[in-house]
């Protein structure tokens, strides 16, 4: 699978025309897209910052490929993540998974959204009408947090 | 050793990266953690919470106890957000 | 939701672009794209030929978008079915699902086609180096075949 | 009454479609079929296995059991198999 992290927009057409070229055996494609939703709570989002973590971003978005590709019958896959500066509607991330078979079509690209979600070194920032903030984690829970695998 | 930090943590601390030499008595992240603290407020901030604190060493996420070597890139971080 | 059954081709990135038009509150987006594989089992397939039930085919598919909408918070969807001759490699059916939720339209995309495959009225005719034959369902459970919802 | 044909049952009887009157002691699906299999070897061809036939009375999947009308339009099919 192929791994991007990037400031500019991506295209889901060309990804996919990319990853099947001429083949034939593929029976599936499930495809993932991220976008900036305009708001979080109550609190209206004017943009979005992503920082990330350069070299480490794309090794852990490679070893989770990788699990996924262990786990399922997959014929390929691209998972692009951007960084910078991102407005409401913006695209964030793309995942595309081609299997002979859906279930694993789906199943890989729930796999890879909810492991990046957690194993992904991204961080987003709040530009909103009260003000910058973290966004924060959803589940703060300390035993989890301090049990990282190795 | 070179020190990383991302996120809410570099905004805290001030700076992004760092170079420190293995201080004696920092022999795993944890102690290394405590030898930031004492650096000045901006650190005692950015560690306060460990329950918020993520770490990698060279590239790979580790527990508090992981032992390092003056060799090491040492990255701290909030818990991850994106996707 | 939007339902297609036709003969023409469609284009991923087109039907993305007119369900989201410039909405900034959605999510996630979940698309499966389904395509004429090359082989089933030992047979090659040189050509598969989809006959429908013009009406009901877009009414079924309809019934299945509604179902999935009263189950998640969804944003809108698409889902087009092409009929005709098509080649290994070629579309045959596309589903798009927004959502707020990525959860949402992972399991609404997911739920359309498991629905889909056995509740609307569509028939594979494959054409093989061994032959012309109808696709077999794969659950002939009997009791199954003959406990349909009224 | 409109009966319509699909797929295999449409290939087995030779057209897709014909105009009947509901005859006398035909009163739901199961003894329609029992009625198109006295019409000729291809009808009992296509009715042969019930297990492989689907039916939808007015657009809406029905069991064999389903009463009809004279104006019914009753389609025959095998399971599906799109997606």
């Amino acid at each position: 699978m192929k791994v991007r992290v990037q400031q500019q927009n991506f295209n889901i057409a060309a990804e996919i025309k990319e990853l099947c070229g001429n083949r034939t055996d593929i029976g599936a494609i499930v495809t993932f897209t991220g976008l900036v939703r305009d708001f979080h709570g109550e609190n209206k989002i004017q943009k979005m910052t992503l920082e990330h973590f350069p070299g480490m971003a794309e090794k852990q978005l490679g070893n989770i490929c990788q699990a996924a590709d262990k786990r399922w019958p997959l014929q390929g896959g691209t998972v692009i993540h951007r960084y910078g500066s991102l407005l409401p509607g913006e695209q964030i991330v793309l995942v595309v998974i081609l299997s002979a078979h859906r279930e694993a079509a789906f199943e890989a690209a729930a796999f890879i959204m909810d492991r990046l979600k957690t194993d992904a070194p991204f961080w987003k920032k709040e530009q909103t009408s009260h003000g910058a903030h973290w966004v924060e984690a959803k589940d703060a829970d300390i035993k989890k947090s301090q049990n990282w695998k190795e | 050793m070179e020190l990383l930090y991302f996120a809410r943590i570099r905004e805290d601390i001030g700076h992004s990266s760092e170079i420190i030499s293995l201080p004696e008595n920092v022999s795993n992240v944890e102690s290394l953690i405590g030898f930031l603290r004492q650096k000045g407020q901006n650190y005692q901030t950015a560690f306060e919470n460990e329950i918020i604190i993520r770490v990698a060493v060279n590239q790979a996420y580790v527990k508090f106890d992981h032992p390092l070597e003056d060799k090491d890139e040492v990255a701290f971080f909030p818990p991850m957000t994106g996707g």
